[in-house]
């Protein structure tokens, strides 16, 4: 069961042209920097993966994590429930050019269909955006008096995540609300790579704590001290 | 007393109806400003979208930690007895009705409780967050807004003309002249700057007000 | 916020005749035995509450616990997925006297409505039991080619739940395999009553460790050293 | 070499099978027994219902936890790298593809991989478990049984008489007599006694056997 992987460019070496990709992280919290940042480098090097569907909360912010993905041109369409971060100029500009697709979903509505991904539902019904220019074109029901929208699963060929600890056998934490999509990502993607900040091994995660079990993990990478997009943001960094 | 309310007394008026004990999601920007105005001695558990249940003020400028945010992705502290959990739990408190009450901004707000926030048509790039969720999943929703827009046109209005966020989703609005309920999809008045006549304040909005025992409208001086 | 309640008899007191009570546990591993036997001497003192509805995995062992409220005649319904435990005698008396009704469920499909009853998804679709007696007479619907069957969200009146660790705002930690339904049927419980092993200061459980948060916790009361259902089995209790 | 195999010798046959790195559910009662011959050398990390992944062997009389049961309500330890959950997340691995292998008991199997294990019809007290999520949900689908009933009557058959358990869902029978794959919609045999001719085999299955390559099917005496 060889789930570490040695380094961040092995980790994410066989993600393929128009691939969707679930990206964890809700604004800079979770967003895991290097393995995005390896993908955007294997993007400059040899124009592969590019065409790719992004599904994360946000649609990146300044020039770095999706926002470099989007400014380096490999990015066909973002799926997300809110495209409008601080600086949201990367989107913006290649959304208003016609050059970026969007799939806008109610945040709790996008949670709901990664999870019913990850765990074999393929359709569920939810209050959220009954009546709305979001349910067009979805069927409705009524159930015990009130109107609801049907909604189907989302899956993903990879997920990128960030973790806190990662164990050999692919057991995950994570930190504060740096948690928020990534645990249901990792159930909804054929493939889950992860960056942890440290790596300990089997045993040292009591099983009580653990929030995402490694039945749900592909390949763990270990990067100490990651960097955080949000603090990157705030030094300036582009 | 001025002709209106400043956007803090607004919030200020709202706090006051926080139940002891509710658990409460304020949107992002305005409606935030409620926490700061809770009154002394009531316990009120805020939640937060990207995945806290209790948690508290701002850190001190420089002690950020950006792993810990609220919804607007502004840094925050935890209080004791938080807890943090992934966005399908998260949104199960939303959508499942355990929230007591969510407070959100509004474009327009209708008589049928109709709510517009999210959207102000093409051109933009549309974002719509957790509105949708919030205004369908908590026991009440409450609206703080301006009475009108800033060209002086009203904002509740017999219905919304901008694409909607919810549909008979709102249950009070707090703005900058009255303080309305949504009953029975009528606007019924319940408190109104006591420096305005019935007559003015209708004229200010675009649907039937409808008068109870209407009460004075009086917040302290922010 | 004044969830602790001083004893027993208070938790259980308001608990009305022809409701519906979700009772945590898989076979002993979590059952709320205190809880249940307050709820069974009430009902041998009152006559109430009677005719209840009870969703559980199982259908009471023994003659404790849920048996225990199926001997004294509490209980016109079980919702369940497996009645037979290793011994089952109390329901299955009454069951094959035609004097307690069983609505069969399987496994997943329970829990998963649970979880839909707390999240506000009024109905989804699973691929379990399609084709199958269970399935008669519910909804069918194709989605990429397979078959699947619509379920609709369970909820209950009241939840009896057993936890380890629990603080004055409600916070719940479970104890190993203890944890089973019991997370689930605190969200999807109109009042959720909790058995603590032990009351703790808010805080003093990490918030990263929270598995049950207060806001699905309306009681709870304090329960040094629990019984155990299979413990008690074990040794002839009955 | 008997003429047919023992339970233990057919859990010892589908444990040769398990792949490594598998993620496993076994069955409660006969298909538990299959972890016991595990190949060395080989990692399997084994899943059950009511909450555990990656837990080993009972633990010895006197030491049980009864808080630390598998679906069985048998007494379970925990590996290093264990992991608790509540059932809904539990479900979602099996009902989401995430299990490799889930090995089940029989009544009948039909050659279209329809199979009926958990009611015997009316008169008794029906009761499902997991078995109905487990099947429809691992990427494998495992059966071991006795290759006929104890009257002697095929198990293995053309259409199941019993009330199903899960529709075209069974990918491998290992019985007392052959190790039998089930591919599009037909039984394709794999292995079968050595003492046995295939004519012998065919009399005692319900349904046509395809013979592909037949190997002898050999295990040690246990």
């Amino acid at each position: 069961m060889g789930k570490i992987i040695a380094d961040l460019d092995s980790a994410v070496a066989d993600i393929a042209d128009g691939v969707s990709v679930m990206i964890g992280g809700f604004g800079g919290a979770g967003a895991p920097i290097e393995l995005i940042h390896a993908l955007v480098e294997r993007y400059g090097r040899t124009g592969s993966p590019g065409a790719l569907t992004v599904i994360n909360n946000n649609a990146g912010n300044g020039a770095i994590g999706i926002a470099a993905m989007i400014d380096a041109g490999m990015v066909a369409k973002m799926v997300c429930s809110f495209p409008r971060s601080s600086d949201p100029r990367a989107f913006t500009e290649r959304y208003l050019a016609g050059r970026i697709a969007l799939e806008l979903v109610p945040q709790g509505t996008l949670a709901e269909r990664i999870r019913a991904g990850g765990a074999g539902i393929p359709a569920f019904y939810t209050p959220t955006s009954f009546g709305t220019q979001l349910a067009e074109g979805k069927p409705v029901a009524e159930f015990e008096g009130r109107m609801y929208v049907q909604e189907r699963w989302l899956k993903a060929d990879v997920a990128l995540i960030k973790a806190e600890l990662a164990d050999r056998k692919g057991n995950l934490t994570y930190r504060k609300a740096a948690r928020n999509f990534s645990p249901l990502m990792a159930m909804a993607a054929e493939t889950t790579i992860v960056q942890a900040s440290r790596v300990v091994e089997p045993g040292a995660i009591d099983p009580e704590h653990v929030v995402t079990p490694g039945i749900f993990v592909n390949r763990v990478v270990e990067v100490p001290d990651p960097r955080q997009e949000e603090a990157l943001l705030r030094e300036g960094s582009r | 007393m001025s002709t209106k309310l400043t956007n803090a007394q607004i919030a200020w008026r709202a706090a006051q109806d926080l139940p002891d004990g509710a658990y409460v999601n304020l949107g992002i920007g305005f409606p935030e400003m409620i926490a700061k105005f809770k009154p002394e001695g009531r316990e009120v558990v805020y939640h937060t979208e990207n995945g806290i249940l209790d948690f508290g003020e701002a850190p001190p400028a420089g002690e950020e930690d950006w792993d810990l945010i609220n919804a607007g992705k502004k840094a925050v502290t935890l209080n004791p007895g938080a807890a943090f959990f992934h966005h399908a739990d998260s949104f199960a408190m939303v959508r499942g009705g355990h929230l007591d009450v969510a407070v959100l901004g509004a474009y327009e707000v209708a008589e049928n409780g109709d709510l517009a926030n999210w959207s102000t048509g093409p051109g933009s790039v549309p974002a719509v967050g957790g509105a949708m969720d919030l205004v369908h999943g908590a026991r009440q929703v409450w609206v703080v807004t301006d009475h009108v827009t800033r060209k002086g046109e009203p904002k509740l209005l017999k219905h919304c003309s901008l694409p909607l966020t919810g549909v008979g989703c709102v249950t009070t609005v707090y703005t900058s002249l009255a303080v309305i309920d949504i009953v029975e999809r009528r606007f019924v008045l319940r408190e109104k700057l006591p420096g305005m006549s019935f007559e003015e304040l209708q004229f200010l909005t675009g649907a039937e007000l409808i008068a109870g025992g209407v009460a004075d409208l009086i917040v302290p001086e922010i």
